[in-house]
């Protein structure tokens, strides 16, 4: 009866992972000239469901009329740098016996609040993201490698709010 | 002579390509180095497992290490490497909105698409908040038209404000990472958390 | 030794070396000390004032005379459409469109080839187009074309041809003509060279 | 999964390594320059690295000046002016050459024309030596104004000095 489960693999070292995400980085500049992004994919899918529902008010609505100009915001380098995310994610996980349906959240929470917590969490950052032109991955690392004063800005105001916000949503997590 | 896309116009599709196959390394070293958890990267905010701070460091000074070596062997052209412009209130009013965003949703955008690839359903619900997060700005949009325009100083870079050359800075970076490296396996043996630790 | 201990070693030895390395060196100019001796021995930016002579005459709508000296000698002479770009102010934003563009061919002169070769170095190494030097400059065009010496009886009949061809466009020159090349000059507007441009990126 | 990470680490160093031996490997272009050309234009439009034929002949006695020819070696060997080193154009960029530009003494430069000394200067100037000037005037002229004494009744004229009077020339055929 082999119905052992197998342990998952555990987690690559973090630094060896680091200068491992530091090369991408490096051949994404390399190649590209620009950097990682994410938030920027989130936000083209937004445009384009907008503008596929009702035309005329993306077409006039400040903000969207800008991310509309070519013909498919879908088309955009991150949406496909996002898609190979997903699926590059999806092949470590594979790798690593880490693929499972689940939503992960502290025994002292019940998966509802979690997710919850998860939707608010996304909608500050969504929001976030916009504002400060760039999320951890876009503005931050990025930012920080190519020295951008505005990397190192983003990142200190995310960890540091984060800091000082972990106090309160202690038992969510711990 | 990098860039190689914009200084050989290298056709769209063949960038979109490109994208996708860089995308898929982000994946796979996000999700090995345990960014496909929430837990894992909540980890750092309270101490028992540091792995964010660890990867996030090295990954950019590696990348800002090779930009440095690269530009000095003439193989890229940094004029040509994009800078983020920094708008001064909006990057800080930003920064605050997403960092409550880390803490309470507990992943950021390339982190939660790589937990939903491996199945985590919270991360499905943080990008779906994040979506409405994202068109909830592109209707309020003039309301923050200004702060999101105010101060822009252009793609500025910090070596330059602080008047040193950027092998100076990256020297100096290093240092304080690792300070912060070994600050933070001792905050790991501090805050050890045997039951999380486990389970993620 | 953790994994740890070892990657900062690392990190601070490659950043020290980082740190060390010399100045980035000066972003904008294209090319280097071997390059630029190479090109000033080509010397393929000379054009005589015979060659210059006959693009004037033939009116050749691509050619844009550039006096480098200051305005006063400008005011008191200069070339037949000739604009004054003085060289101390070469590099000002509003002559830029002109000496770095792709549709003309600029002609440096002064009254010897001294300031017009150092403004020929200058947008040589920005990596600006078409742009030449009056070798002799004004001097040189006044011995040869204006008053070009009468060879002796004895010499050959390529040397009179020549001093007949000279004598015939230094008439060109100093008829009324001359003056109503001055308004041409200016109307042909210059299209700027496509420089790389930095690549739009990040998530804005 | 230790032993695989640290092989991982070391291959990912030699990699590093590689790339920065790569770096220094890179000699083309050894000498850079070190003055932008904006400063370039400024040093060029104070005029005063064109030394004239007297002031060029007063300091060539004195040993504070070393006269430097940049003529081919043969052209300095049928004709140069006394105690000038011959460093030829091509070579100026050679290690040695280099090193002597960086000695404190000042230096004026010669060749066939003052333009090919000119030359000479500006690219030795922007590699940012100091203290160079050059010989305005062609050496022809030197020969005959200095060793020959002769046929100049008042000194050449440096070769941005007009040696006509356009306006008078133009007006008198004009009319």
């Amino acid at each position: 009866m082999e119905n052992k489960v197998k342990k998952p693999k555990n987690y690559m070292n973090p630094y060896l992972a680091g200068i491992l995400l530091g090369m991408v980085l490096l051949a994404s500049f390399y190649l590209t000239g620009r950097g990682l992004g994410a938030s920027g994919a989130t936000r083209s899918v937004v445009v384009s469901a907008v503008s596929t529902i009702a035309p005329t008010h993306t077409a006039n609505s400040a903000y969207f009329s800008k991310y509309t100009k070519e013909n498919n915001p879908l088309k955009s380098w991150l949406v496909l740098e996002i898609a190979g995310v997903i699926i590059g994610g999806f092949i470590s996980g594979a790798y690593a016996g880490r693929l499972k349906l689940k939503v992960e959240h502290s025994p002292k929470i019940t998966p509802r609040k979690r997710i919850v917590m998860a939707s608010i969490g996304g909608l500050l950052f969504g929001f976030g993201s916009q504002l400060g032109r760039g999320c951890t991955s876009g503005a931050a690392l990025t930012g920080m490698s190519v020295l951008s004063l505005a990397g190192f800005v983003t990142m200190m105001a995310i960890f540091g709010t984060a800091f000082a916000l972990a106090y309160f949503f202690k038992n969510n997590w711990i | 002579m990098g860039p190689i896309v914009p200084l050989l116009n290298i056709s769209n599709e063949l960038n979109l390509l490109i994208a996708f196959v860089i995308g898929l390394g982000f994946g796979v070293a996000l999700e090995q180095a345990g960014f496909s958890s929430s837990r894992k990267l909540a980890g750092m905010f309270y101490g028992y497992d540091t792995t964010v701070l660890k990867v996030f460091f090295t990954a950019s000074i590696t990348a800002m290490l090779g930009l440095i070596f690269l530009n000095y062997v003439g193989l890229i052209d940094l004029d040509i490497v994009y800078i983020n412009e920094y708008y001064v209130y909006s990057s800080i009013v930003g920064g605050i909105i997403m960092g409550a965003g880390f803490i309470i949703g507990g992943f950021c955008p390339g982190t939660s698409f790589t937990a939903i690839s491996i199945g985590k359903i919270d991360a499905l619900w943080f990008i779906l908040g994040s979506m409405i997060g994202i068109f909830i700005f592109g209707e309020t949009y003039p309301l923050w038209e200004k702060l999101y325009m105010s101060s822009p100083l252009g793609p500025v870079k910090i070596s330059t404000v602080l008047g040193i050359r950027d092998g100076y800075f990256a020297l100096l970076l290093i240092v304080v990472a690792s300070l912060m490296f070994w600050v933070g396996e001792m905050a790991e043996k501090k805050f050890k958390r045997e039951d999380i630790t486990n389970e993620i | 030794m953790n994994t740890r201990v070892i990657i900062c070693i690392i990190l601070i030895s490659f950043g020290s070396i980082a740190a060390i390395l010399p100045k980035e060196n000066t972003s904008s100019i294209r090319l280097n000390a071997d390059q630029m001796l190479h090109e000033i021995r080509l010397a393929t930016n000379l054009i005589s004032p015979d060659e210059l002579a006959d693009l004037l005459i033939n009116k050749d709508p691509s050619i844009l005379l550039i006096d480098v000296r200051d305005s006063i000698e400008y005011g008191k002479f200069h070339l037949p459409g000739a604009i004054n770009i003085p060289l101390n102010n070469l590099l000002n934003d509003n002559w830029i469109p002109y000496i770095d563009q792709i549709s003309q061919n600029n002609i440096f002169y002064s009254n010897g080839t001294m300031l017009s070769s150092e403004a020929w170095i200058i947008t040589k190494q920005l990596g600006f187009k078409n742009n030449f030097v009056l070798s002799g400059g004004i001097n040189e065009w006044f011995a040869t074309i204006i008053k070009p010496e009468r060879p002796t009886s004895m010499a050959p009949t390529e040397e009179w041809a020549l001093y007949n061809k000279r004598k015939a466009s230094g008439m060109f020159f100093t008829g009324s003509k001359a003056s109503s090349a001055d308004e041409a000059a200016l109307s042909l507007p210059p299209v700027p060279r496509k420089k790389k441009s930095r690549v739009q990126g990040g998530c804005s | 999964m230790k032993h695989i990470n640290l092989l991982a680490l070391g291959g990912l160093i030699i990699l590093l390594a590689v790339l920065f031996g790569f770096a220094t490997l890179k000699i083309t272009g050894k000498y850079k320059f070190k003055r932008e050309s904006t400063e370039m234009l400024e040093i060029v439009s104070l005029r005063e690295h064109a030394l004239s034929i007297d002031k060029v002949k007063s300091h060539s006695t004195d040993d504070e000046y070393t006269l430097i020819d940049i003529r081919t070696p043969k052209e300095y060997m049928i004709y140069h002016i006394s105690n000038s080193t011959n460093i030829p154009f091509d070579r100026l960029l050679d290690d040695d050459n280099m090193d002597f530009f960086n000695s404190p003494k000042k230096k004026i430069i010669y060749g066939t024309s003052s333009v090919g000394a000119n030359a000479a200067w500006m690219i030795l100037t922007q590699l940012g030596y100091d203290n160079l000037f050059i010989l305005d005037c062609d050496l022809n002229d030197w020969k005959l104004y200095v060793d020959e004494k002769n046929i100049f009744s008042e000194p050449p004229k440096k070769n941005e000095d007009p040696k006509f009077d356009y306006e008078s020339i133009i007006k008198e055929t004009e009319g």
